[in-house]
């Protein structure tokens, strides 16, 4: 015992004169910046996704997608005469894993910018570190907004844009009473804040509103309070397998889609598929981007994507474009901000998100149409359209908005303040960098 | 006796040895990431050497160590996200005004005190934990239906910090803003000192458990891991024997949550997800659950593996670790430590002539458990 | 058919607070606001013996595994992702008919279940927790290979046009897919209690079951019950594999979502096939009431909590097998 | 008055009765021996006076002082040791372990968290291997023990607890001549110390220890006495002795 305690006390004080030494307190200076570019070396990113675990299903296709974008950007002559190098790693569904692959990615490997996440759980988790080290996170899906951070830019569509025109456009063709559904966790509740806006401004009734846990797939209980609360369309932000359970469920318990119909923001192609065509047809989502979008650049895209060997899931969407714009909204944001600094040598990530404000992505490049970075929040000005699904599983656009709508990240918080390009300016006129 | 691995002099000198190579890191290396990834890793450890006091040690095979973990970490996200408010001019967290809270709710209102925050971090799982533990012991629960309890309180759990998004922000989490400050200083995760604090009190938790072990008390578990009820009629309170052992592993599992959330700056319920309580119980099985320091390579390893393995094979990676698993399972009953016990167990029995007298497995059993 | 008609032909004696009850029933029955009062409650009943048979069918095999071997098998739940990718890949490589590919998913699962008893479980029948670890693995296994095998996205089983429809008998609405698998339940329940209790080969199981040793003295060949009872369990599994994926999804991972799930079934029941049953009609009808009631997810946590209520009462589950005597 | 005191006890399991009105009085420093056929209720009224099961109704008393309430571990301390039918021993820890364990003179699980060499220990150790002979094995694992090793140490933890009374249930079960000859030996030498109440079937061993039979039957009490009177008793072999191959 004795001896024991001996061991013990050897080693203490080397720990506590560690602890002691005061320059080991501050931040290590050298490493606390973002990466630099270097005029001739290739332009690393990291795509952090998960390939692996239940966020596979969308993430595997988003990653695929940015690589077929880099690819495709590299073709053409790359960034101001460089290549990307995308860095892929597995960040395997799981939330510890995200921060530990940003920060390898930010500080061993060095990139200029992450492509990533797709839940806001996953954001969440990397944002301490991505703003630490002033790096740059390209979001390239929706989310709820309510952040005001100075390291991100989304490629995606707000809470405040995503039903805007979906809420009226439901109410004016199948009548004003409506059931809420969502699973269970921050992005459905604020858009359903959100879509209760709308719902006001059209007239219309909220006659109930449900959240199902995550991954549940038992939709029994929450079908007979929407067959007793007589609705004349449902309004989903139901998710990932939810979702196709609860289209499935929705037609077995015998619900009629010609006199009830799904109005949500998340059952695209790839969910469609999943469930079966027969379960998904007559439902409508609102996206600023459906595969079978009628335009030039838009048949390229999914005919060149489809055939290359990054499409083998056959299928684009709405979340896969998004990515896919990212790649571009990363490009010519890195031109501009090389154009500024007189070239590529010295820009850093935080130059690159400053000179993304304003950013056009052409409809000549962009298969939704033309879109732009907002040069305060660095959300993306963007035009949602509503699609109905056919039965052979494709949607049918039946509406489209007449011009971009703008991102408000705290369109529903006026008190919390207004997002601006230097952070978040509270009504009071202090302003607060990072807001999360 | 023949038995290298059961000597607790032999014992003590690997634990300087490990203690002080894993001091030795930061003196090698100024990498920040692998400094931030290694103190991360250590957090792990401790969850490990958690495990293996209460199921190798306490025979309590815990499925829901993420209930501690999991509170542990939401007191000290609430402390660090309460010291980047200012009480008069920015008194809540963001996310509450998205939740129509116009002011800090009283849940919220004793992390706005840094010293008391940490002690509630680690109070309030630990007492969760006499209580959950004394109604489960005092019950007779034993085996599989402790694992199936702890389970399903985990589970409970989760689901309420879900539905609780006002005062949690249900899934997205909690991310303060900047680092932890301590003592006016702000410890920032990549350096050093985070280093240094994870290091010291995964030392602190790892020797106090080996003591623990060694202690009479930690010979009552042992022995009532095998047959509480003999325990029980030599005289000893097994329900308050348990509850005690479960409530240490508990409180260790919070301190590890207290420290995950100092380096990644960030908690959400994935703390309390199911399947990364069962991770931990992997390590501890994989690394060895009847030994402390076993387990806590256990968990180095299968962590290590996943950041440097895991996108070398990316498809593959989950295959192997697998395939590991049940090969180490099948024919490493009490894992990497049990081999190294058989091991050290055969050249100890070279060395010696044997004894003819005594049958060969027993001499070398010699005080096995101990380990 | 009006309740009160229902309630009406009951020949019991008449105790007067029960006959207190009828009137108060009549009464309602004769205003017009019975079905909007009994309605709902009733039909949420009705959905909670639905949920009870998923949650049932979901947890069959694992009872058997765990209450006759004492396994834990924690790859249950992609055993049942094995039995709705069979069905898939059945489905649509072959063209086989939903209806063949249940028990094509039972024959294909019990087969792999054998594999892995085989080769790996029955070195573990002495360290029954040392099996959780290892058909840990054996999930992860599991999921990637057909992750490898047939990609990350979801995939789709079709049924038969039936299945898409739903009955409605007064205010009772019931799915047809869901009476299907209310009754495929009842029916494998009550073959597997039939085999367990009134066949030659369920007398050997549990005769192994109570003394392994005793069971061998008698020419039982343990290694043999135990291999088929694992790869029955397994069958089993595959089965609700194919049913869940028609329900939910077939998703690599769709199998971690039933696993607790099952687990929770099995040892509030405490192992045995009658207390399966009766512990998946008790969460099952509470899930479906509180969820009326509140909403789901608290009312997926009142029934955790409710769990560990019940388990600190019945530390056994609630049918145990009687403990050994010292 | 004795120094255990059993008063009218009833237990019955779901409607059956399996202790009918057991009364008995147990003496200081005698062996009472428990004998009965199958099924007579002894392993149960061991259960009983240790707490491991409640009583339908009837009292305990350990002198003056009522335990029927008592909770196992209560009863242990106040001196009722008791040694198990199948052989209850810690297999995985060693024989000085299991000797250790049972060494219960600080009960409270804080205390025990910062002791590491009980005061006593080593002496008691010592007397106890003694007894047992069990010297030359401290440092083997329990569970390598042979069957007759196993019975021995587990008497031996029981006396490490230090107890007045001591419940043995069967403790030459399974055991060679030689092996019941020094058991023998250590039993008589414990009943000068020691108040002891044995259950046992093998007839010839009671008949080398005890000082009182008492012989159940039904769960009551049928005779009690010493063996010869037992033996001589017409119900006694009418019941039990009366079966030549019990």
């Amino acid at each position: 015992m004795d001896w024991s305690r001996r061991k013990i006390l050897k080693t203490t004080p080397l720990a506590a004169a560690a602890i002691a030494a005061p320059h080991l307190w501050l931040p290590m200076s050298s490493d606390a910046w973002g990466a630099t570019l270097k005029k001739g070396e290739p332009i690393k990113v990291g795509l952090l996704f998960s390939l692996t675990g239940a966020l596979a299903v969308p993430e595997e296709d988003s990653t695929l997608v940015m690589q077929y974008a880099i690819d495709e950007i590299n073709r053409n002559g790359g960034v101001a005469g460089h290549e990307i190098q995308p860095i892929i790693v597995d960040a395997k569904s799981d939330f510890n894993v995200y921060a530990e692959k940003a920060k390898e990615l930010i500080l061993r490997n060095k990139v200029i910018a992450i492509f990533g996440c797709y839940t806001s759980a996953s954001r969440k988790s990397i944002l301490p570190a991505v703003m630490s080290q002033n790096s740059l996170l390209y979001y390239p899906t929706c989310y709820e907004g309510a952040e005001c951070t100075q390291n991100t830019i989304c490629t995606g569509p707000l809470a405040n844009q995503h039903s805007k025109d979906l809420i009226p456009y439901m109410v004016q063709n199948f009548g004003k009473k409506v059931f809420f559904v969502g699973s269970n966790y921050v992005w459905p509740k604020e858009s359903n804040k959100n879509a209760k806006v709308w719902l006001n401004a059209a007239g219309g009734e909220l006659v109930g509103e449900e959240y199902i846990p995550l991954g549940s797939s038992e939709f029994g209980p929450i079908l007979n309070k929407i067959r007793d609360a007589k609705p004349n369309f449902i309004f989903s932000t139901v998710v990932g397998a939810s979702d196709i359970s609860l289209h499935k469920q929705f037609k077995q318990e015998g619900f009629k889609v010609d006199s009830m119909p799904i109005a949500s923001l998340t059952t695209g192609e790839i969910e469609t598929r999943a469930m079966g065509n027969e379960f998904g047809a007559g439902h409508f989502l609102s996206a600023p981007y459906f595969q079978g979008i009628d335009n030039p650049t838009n048949h390229k895209f999914v005919e060149s994507f489809l055939k290359s060997k990054y499409g083998k899931n056959g299928v684009t969407h709405y979340n896969m474009e998004e990515t896919y714009i990212s790649a571009y909204v990363f490009k010519q944001g890195l031109e501009a901000a090389a154009q500024k600094a007189g070239g590529i040598d010295g820009v850093t990530s935080r130059m690159i998100r400053d000179a993304s404000g304003g950013v056009k992505i052409e409809d000549n490049i962009s298969p939704e149409g033309l879109i732009w970075i907002d040069d305060q929040n660095f959300n993306t000005w963007l035009k949602p359209k509503i699609g109905q699904c056919q039965a052979d599983g494709s949607f049918k656009i039946v509406k489209q908005a007449e011009s971009q709508v703008a991102p408000d990240p705290y369109s529903i918080y006026p008190d919390a303040g207004v997002c601006t390009s230097v952070g978040l300016k509270a009504p009071d006129g202090k302003l607060r960098v990072n807001v999360i | 006796m023949t038995n290298l691995y059961h000597n607790r002099s032999a014992q003590w000198i690997v634990y300087a040895l490990m203690f002080a190579f894993l001091a030795a890191i930061p003196l090698i290396t100024n990498d920040s990431f692998l400094l931030n990834q290694f103190a991360t890793y250590g957090v792990y450890g401790m969850l490990a050497v958690s495990i293996s006091l209460s199921w190798g040690f306490g025979g309590i095979l815990n499925l829901g160590q993420g209930i501690a973990f999991g509170l542990g970490a939401y007191g000290m996200g609430m402390t660090m996200q309460m010291q980047s408010q200012d009480p008069v001019s920015n008194p809540i967290p963001p996310f509450m005004l998205n939740n129509s809270l116009d002011h800090l709710p009283a849940l919220w209102s004793p992390f706005q005190n840094t010293a008391l925050g940490f002690i509630l971090s680690l109070a309030v799982p630990t007492i969760f934990y006499v209580f959950f533990g004394s109604l489960m012991f005092r019950a007779r629960v034993s085996g599989p239906f402790i694992a199936i309890m702890t389970l399903a309180m985990l589970t409970a759990l989760y689901t309420l910090i879900l539905d609780m998004q006002p005062y949690t922000n249900g899934a997205n989490g909690i991310a303060p803003p900047a680092p932890l400050k301590l003592l006016g200083a702000e410890i920032d995760p990549y350096s050093v000192a985070s280093y240094w604090i994870v290091y010291g009190a995964l030392l602190f938790v790892t020797v106090a458990s080996k003591l623990i072990t060694q202690s009479k008390f930690g010979l009552v578990t042992q022995a009532l891991r095998s047959d509480p009820e003999r325990v029980r009629f030599l005289g000893y309170n097994v329900a308050s024997y348990e509850t005690i052992v479960y409530a240490l592993s508990g409180l260790i599992a919070a301190l590890a949550g207290c420290c995950l959330v100092m380096l990644v700056q960030y908690v959400s319920p994935a703390q309390l997800d199911v399947n990364f309580s069962i991770g931990m119980v992997i390590w501890a099985g994989i690394g060895g659950r009847f030994s402390l320091i076993g387990s806590m390579l256990g968990a180095f390893l299968i962590q290590g593996g996943q950041s440097y393995l895991g996108d070398q094979f990316l498809a593959t990676w989950l295959l192997l670790l697998g395939g590991f698993f049940i090969l180490v399972v099948r024919f490493l009953p009490k894992g990497l430590a049990g081999l190294l016990e058989l091991s050290l167990g055969m050249i100890g029995a070279h060395m010696q002539p044997k004894d003819a007298s005594r049958p060969q497995r027993g001499a070398e059993a010699t005080s096995k458990a101990e380990a | 058919m009006p309740p009160s008609r229902l309630l009406k032909h009951k020949g019991r004696p008449r105790h007067a607070p029960d006959a207190q009850w009828r009137r108060g029933i009549g009464d309602v029955a004769l205003g017009n606001s019975l079905s909007a009062d009994i309605a709902p409650i009733a039909n949420a009943l009705i959905l909670g013996l639905s949920i009870a048979s998923i949650w049932l069918i979901a947890a069959l095999g694992l009872a058997i595994i765990y209450g006759a071997i004492g396994v834990i098998n924690m790859a249950h739940g992609e055993f049942i992702m094995l039995g709705a990718y069979t069905s898939y890949a059945l489905q649509s490589f072959f063209g086989l008919p939903f209806l063949l590919c249940i028990p094509a998913a039972f024959i294909v699962v019990a087969f792999i279940g054998l594999l892995l008893e085989r080769g790996l479980i029955r070195y573990l029948y002495k360290r029954p927790l040392d099996t959780l670890l290892a058909t840990w693995g054996v999930s992860l296994v599991l999921t990637q290979l057909v992750r490898l095998t047939f990609g990350s996205d979801p995939k789709y089983i079709a049924v038969p046009e039936m299945f898409q429809s739903n009955v409605q008998l007064g205010f009772v609405n019931l799915s047809v897919l869901r009476i299907f698998v209310f009754a495929l339940t009842i029916v494998l329940v009550a073959a597997t209690a039939f085999l367990f209790y009134r066949t030659r080969f369920g007398m050997q199981v549990r005769a192994v079951m109570q003394n392994k040793e005793m069971a061998a003295s008698f020419g039982i060949n343990a290694d043999r019950v135990y291999m088929l009872t694992f790869a029955l369990g397994a069958g089993l599994a595959g089965v609700a594999g194919s049913l869940l994926g028609v329900l939910a999804i077939v998703l690599p991972t769709m199998g971690t979502a039933y696993v607790v799930q099952a687990f929770l079934v099995v040892v509030v029941g405490g192992g045995t096939i009658l207390g399966s049953v009766v512990a998946s009609g008790l969460t099952g009808e509470f899930q479906s009431v509180l969820a009326y009631v509140t909403n789901e997810t608290f009312a997926r946590f009142l029934l955790y909590l409710l769990i560990v209520v019940l388990l600190r009462f019945r530390p056994a589950g609630l049918f145990a097998p009687a403990k050994a005597r010292r | 008055m004795g120094v255990l005191n059993i008063h009218n006890l009833c237990k019955s399991f779901g409607g059956t009765s399996v202790i009918n009105d057991f009364s008995l009085e147990v003496t200081e420093l005698t062996l009472c021996c428990l004998v009965g056929p199958n099924g007579a209720g002894k392993t149960t009224t061991m259960d009983l006076i240790t707490g491991r099961q409640k009583p339908t109704s009837g009292q305990i008393l350990l002198r003056s002082d009522e335990i029927t309430s008592l909770g196992e571990h209560e009863i242990a301390r106040l001196g009722i040791g008791r040694k198990f039918q199948v052989p209850a021993v810690f297999r995985d820890l060693s024989v000085r372990q299991n000797l250790e364990v049972a060494y219960s003179r600080e009960v409270s699980p804080f205390k025990n968290l910062f002791s590491y060499r009980p005061s006593g220990l080593n002496q008691k150790l010592e007397e106890i291997l003694t007894i047992t002979g069990l010297g030359g094995r401290v440092e083997t694992e329990a569970g390598t023990l042979s069957h007759g090793e196993t019975q021995w140490l587990e008497i031996g933890m029981v006396l490490m607890q230090n107890p007045e009374i001591l419940l043995l249930d069967e403790p030459v079960a399974g055991m060679t001549e030689g092996e019941i000859e020094k058991t023998v030996g250590i039993l008589n030498e414990l009943k000068r110390t020691h108040t002891l109440i044995v259950v046992e079937h093998d007839m010839a061993f009671v008949r080398e220890i005890a000082d009182v039979v008492t012989v159940m039957h039904m769960g009551a009490l049928l005779a009690q006495g010493s063996i010869s009177e037992m033996e001589a008793n017409p119900k006694v072999r009418e019941v039990y002795l009366g079966d030549p191959e019990d």
